[in-house]
């Protein structure tokens, strides 16, 4: 039999108000694959990444992410995930150093490990100024520390690329390219991009799936069409 | 289909039978007071008003109390509607008393009773459920939230008696006191019957509430089912689950 | 549907309130904006009344009333950088037992509180008090300490529910201030007699009950709450 | 190297302070909110003090910390969305005379504090005071704006000064109660004589003099120095 | 003579307590041209940006915008000047009609020019929710709006496509693009794109600028250098 997927979906509906955002989503991702998620602004891709992520519960459908139910078994799950989101999520008036330190409390990671993380994304020297002070591709560096700190095995990245400039895009790589082994769920406003990255890859429209492939098979016209 | 429909007839002939009875009672049966004249039946209202009032917003609690446990919404929407009634009494009851306060002491209001001070505190309370709902966007959020201060304030509201009653140093009134008989035979019948019929007053009133409300929803979701999310017009915004 | 609990640990209370220290040392945003407040209340009424001394209930009304009003400069600002700055998503993505945020908050609440007293009371007592602080200061430490707990249990709680709220800034005062009520009346009636002129030098014994009934009560329920305050 | 001043224009100064009212009254909610924590605040002092009435200087200095409760609050958040949602670059980006910006501010703090009494003054009036508001009631308005002027100039001020340091909240406080101090105790001792039993019906000379010179003054300084307040 | 170019810069300095973020830089662009600005994450990209916006002032050196010194002239500049920065500059709790109502008046535009702009970015039917609960793409097209309110001359603009789906950026290209006439001063975090975009290209490294040339002209090595 086949391991179960890492990341399973099926009929997810998620509103917010009257507005239904997420319709039927149905996908199934494979332990260690990337699946992209396209779609133009508002499709529902960041939603869709804060439910995997715990942080939204679904108002229908079945969601499992390594094997546990969501919500429910939601604590499960978080010590084996990573967001990266629009948003760092850093305290500004903290450093780099304090607020990675505190991040590595929370998830029961040694402290020691702050230092390897910062030192990959090359932050080492400028750690201690606050977050507030630093350029935004520091900034997202930074968040790019706080995801990979605990080692996560599934990634949830939401344009994990906006604002780093290219060495940084070259340092990050291992560390949440497809080399770092885990699990990726990724959302990219660069279809060609994005393809080029990914495994499998899903194609938001109005709320449901308008397409869920492998990016060989994705024909042009239907991203085209997303897009439209 | 609407639950809430069912035997709300029934319940609302009991209801005016019960208070017609006792506007009778009221008016024909008890005795005048003393000491305080006509003025003093104003008391068949305002006691029932306020006990009534105060078990709603403990009704409301345990039900906001419900819909956490379940996770069912419609748990929220009958803890929305037992407060928002209980609410109305409330006021009732403010007025009421202030009236009669007004005629027997010359003044709208004393501070000097614990009972209408604990009242006081209650009703500030809960006259922050609506205002609270009103600035939560998110309806599931507004629903959690909103049974969440329920159920702190349904628990509130003995404690917050107990606590004020043991503040004043002169403890007069009289509820708590009532069923302990020092009424006469028939300010008591005339009273009892006044109570149960503010109580099937306030039992009809949400049932009725809730039947419309259930009626609503319905017609939205079928509008939904048939039309699909575009069909439907956005809710205004209101404090009222829907 | 509820979601079930992670193990629970002191482990993350900790650095969660040690983050919110650390964050308070460098803005020094809450203490001293409570302490300068309270010590402007004070002064006010130092003038205001045109007396110069009170005691008493009255001295114990006013040292109450400061302190809630302090108070609540610090409850208003208990989740501010939560809100702006992702503190609770981030929170949130850990595996951590949830209510530690709470019992965090409550802490760090009890800590401003506390720092405040040290400041305003003995300055109450330079200012404005007839008495000396001295012979009922046992008694007045052991009050003060159950009415901040109340304060930051209440506090918390109401934060928690105001700050997703559109005007947050007024919901949180005014669910706070009506349950906040007998724990007010139990902390004046009770530092009241110790306030007095030959006062006693303990509370009262029945005011402490209450007091402390309040505290574990709602202690209680605001940990059975919490957790649906943090849900999406 | 100071610029030159873009030419001023009450245009600029409304727009921001239709903008701030906006983010500020967002619904309906705030003014019921401001009632029932006028309320509450009333039923906290009838116990604190436990008394079912105040009059004379002791209503003017409870009604006085209130007023400066209320003002600590709206000072608190009068820069809070220019800081954290880009307001200031926004503003600056315009080509309208900065000093609007405080203007407006002051204004807005001013409506606040205006919207507050109206509903908070009538209830303490009915609730908490021994005597009746009619007879003082043009006085008492009069001390009160000239109260709200100094708050609201000199509360705007203070935060403007501190917006741009780090320790925002600590320097605001502790330059702002001092500079209010004056103003407090005149406003105090002013209103005071009003709500006394049988009071008089006009607030000493003295008080509403001190009152108003004292706005007049800190009105010029917070315009001639605004402008630096803004650079960066 | 030549026309005065749109934007001058001589021996530009700006320091940050002891770090000098931007030292001795000097570019002059051409009315209507377009400069691409690149850099590695803390080059001083933004620093350059906030600068010529006036909201930063310079430490030394000359500044000219369309012929006016920064900082003493810089109220008549603001008029014709529009910054699309990291940060969009959006009340969070009003909706995008109103905080781009709020900004036409500042502006001295008319109210109705509002429609017409969320009607170019495809907001319209969104405009009255509050930016906080839109998606991060729609926010920054209503960030688009509010730079173009007002019709500027000279645009500077920071990584503007970050976060529009491709749909969007076909829509803002008028608006914010070659297209739109104005004075450009544009990064981004893709060489290549900016490349392709620009009249004059200057690589910040270190503080100083390592090169200002035409894009033709720009070696690879040297962009690799940069970022190296
Ligand atoms: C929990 C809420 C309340 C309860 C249970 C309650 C109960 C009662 C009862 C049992 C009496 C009759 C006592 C007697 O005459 O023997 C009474 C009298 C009265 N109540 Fe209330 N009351 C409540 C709230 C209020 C409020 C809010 C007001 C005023 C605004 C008020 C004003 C009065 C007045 C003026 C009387 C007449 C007392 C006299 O003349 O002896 N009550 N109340
Ligand atoms: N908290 C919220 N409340 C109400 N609506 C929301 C909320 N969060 C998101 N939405 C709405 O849900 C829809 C999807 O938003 P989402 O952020 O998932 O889009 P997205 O695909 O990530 O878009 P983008 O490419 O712009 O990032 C949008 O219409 C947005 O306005
Ligand atoms: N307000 C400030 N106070 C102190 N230092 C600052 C401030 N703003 C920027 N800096 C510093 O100036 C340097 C340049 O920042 P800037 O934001 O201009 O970089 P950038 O080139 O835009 O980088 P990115 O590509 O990451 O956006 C950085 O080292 C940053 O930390
Ligand atoms: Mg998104
Ligand atoms: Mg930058």
């Amino acid at each position: 039999m086949d391991p179960p997927p890492a990341i399973e979906l099926r009929g997810l509906v998620r509103r917010f108000g009257e507005r239904t955002v997420l319709r039927d989503v149905s996908a199934s991702v494979p332990a260690g694959a990337t699946l992209a998620v396209l779609g133009r602004n508002g499709a529902g891709k960041s939603t869709l990444l804060r439910i995997l992520a715990t942080l939204l519960r679904p108002h229908a459908g079945e969601v499992r992410v390594l094997g546990e139910a969501l919500p429910a078994r939601a604590f499960a799950v978080r010590a084996r995930l990573g967001l990266l989101g629009h948003d760092p999520l850093l305290y500004r008036d903290l450093s780099g150093r304090e607020n990675l330190t505190y991040h590595a409390r929370l998830h029961g990671v040694a402290i020691a490990r702050v230092e390897d993380v910062l030192e990959a994304v090359g932050m080492r020297e400028r750690a201690d100024e606050p977050v507030r002070l630093l350029s935004r591709g520091m900034v997202q560096r930074l968040a790019v520390c706080r995801v990979i700190l605990h080692r996560p095995s599934v990634l949830l990245l939401d344009e994990p690329l906006a604002n780093l400039d290219p060495a940084a895009t070259q340092l990050v790589a291992p560390l949440i390219g497809r080399a770092s082994g885990a699990t990726r769920i990724l959302t990219s406003h660069d279809p060609q991009a994005a393809l080029a990255e990914a495994d499998l890859v899903l194609g938001l429209e109005g709320g449901r799936a308008a397409f869920l492939t492998e990016p060989g098979r994705v024909d042009r016209e239907a991203v085209g069409r997303l897009y439209a | 289909m609407t639950t809430y429909g069912r035997g709300l007839r029934g319940l609302a002939l009991a209801t005016v039978a019960t208070i017609t009875v006792a506007f009778a009672l009221v008016f024909f049966y008890a005795p005048l007071d003393a000491d305080q004249g006509f003025i003093q039946k104003i008391f068949y209202l305002h006691v029932p008003l306020a006990i009534t009032a105060l078990c709603g917003f403990v009704f409301g609690g345990l039900l906001g109390a419900m819909h956490l446990r379940t996770g069912d919404r419609r748990w929220d929407i009958r803890s929305y509607v037992a407060i928002h009634m209980a609410l109305i009494f409330g006021i009732g009851t403010l007025i009421t008393g202030g009236i009669w306060a007004k005629a027997s002491w010359g003044h709208w209001w004393v501070w000097s009773d614990p009972t209408l001070t604990s009242f006081l505190i209650v009703l500030l309370l809960f006259c922050t459920y609506q205002p609270l709902r009103f600035s939560i966007e998110d309806s599931e959020r507004q629903a959690r939230y909103a049974s969440v201060f329920a159920v702190i304030a349904g628990a509130f509201v003995p404690l917050n008696f107990i606590a004020v009653r043991l503040a004043q140093a002169y403890v007069h009134p009289r509820v708590l006191t009532l069923t302990g008989g020092n009424l006469p035979g028939a300010m008591r019948l005339t009273f009892l019957v006044s109570l149960v019929g503010m109580a099937l007053l306030y039992v009809t009133l949400w049932k009725y509430e809730m039947a419309a409300k259930s009626t609503r929803m319905q017609v939205r979701a079928l509008r939904r089912a048939l039309l699909g999310d575009d069909g439907v017009a956005p809710l205004k915004r209101s404090a009222a689950p829907s | 549907m509820r979601e079930e609990r992670a193990p629970g640990s002191w482990r993350t209370t900790i650095t969660v309130l040690r983050k919110d220290l650390l964050l308070e040392l460098r803005g020094l945003e809450t203490v001293p904006a409570m302490v300068l407040f309270a010590l402007a209340t004070l002064v006010v009424f130092h003038f205001g009344l045109n007396r110069d001394t009170v005691d008493g209930q009255l001295a114990a009304g006013v040292l109450t009333a400061t302190l809630l009003f302090a108070a609540m400069l610090g409850i208003n600002r208990l989740f501010v950088a939560e809100r702006e700055q992702g503190g609770f998503d981030a929170f949130l993505l850990a595996p951590v037992d949830r209510s530690a945020l709470l019992v965090a908050k409550a802490l760090a609440l009890f800590v401003f509180l506390a720092v405040l007293e040290v400041i305003a009371v003995p300055a109450f007592g330079l200012l404005l008090l007839g008495t000396s602080l001295g012979p009922p200061l046992l008694g007045l430490i052991a009050m003060l300490l159950l009415g901040d707990v109340a304060l930051a249990v209440i506090g918390t709680l109401v934060s928690a529910i105001a700050v997703h709220t559109r005007a947050r800034d007024l919901i949180g005062p005014i669910i706070g201030l009506p349950l906040l009520m007998p724990a007010l009346i139990a902390l004046a009636r009770g530092i009241g007699p110790l306030l007095a002129v030959h006062g006693s030098s303990w509370p009262p014994a029945r005011w402490v009950l209450i007091l402390a009934l309040y505290d574990v009560v709602f202690a209680l329920l605001a940990y059975a709450v919490f957790d649906f305050l943090l849900e999406d």
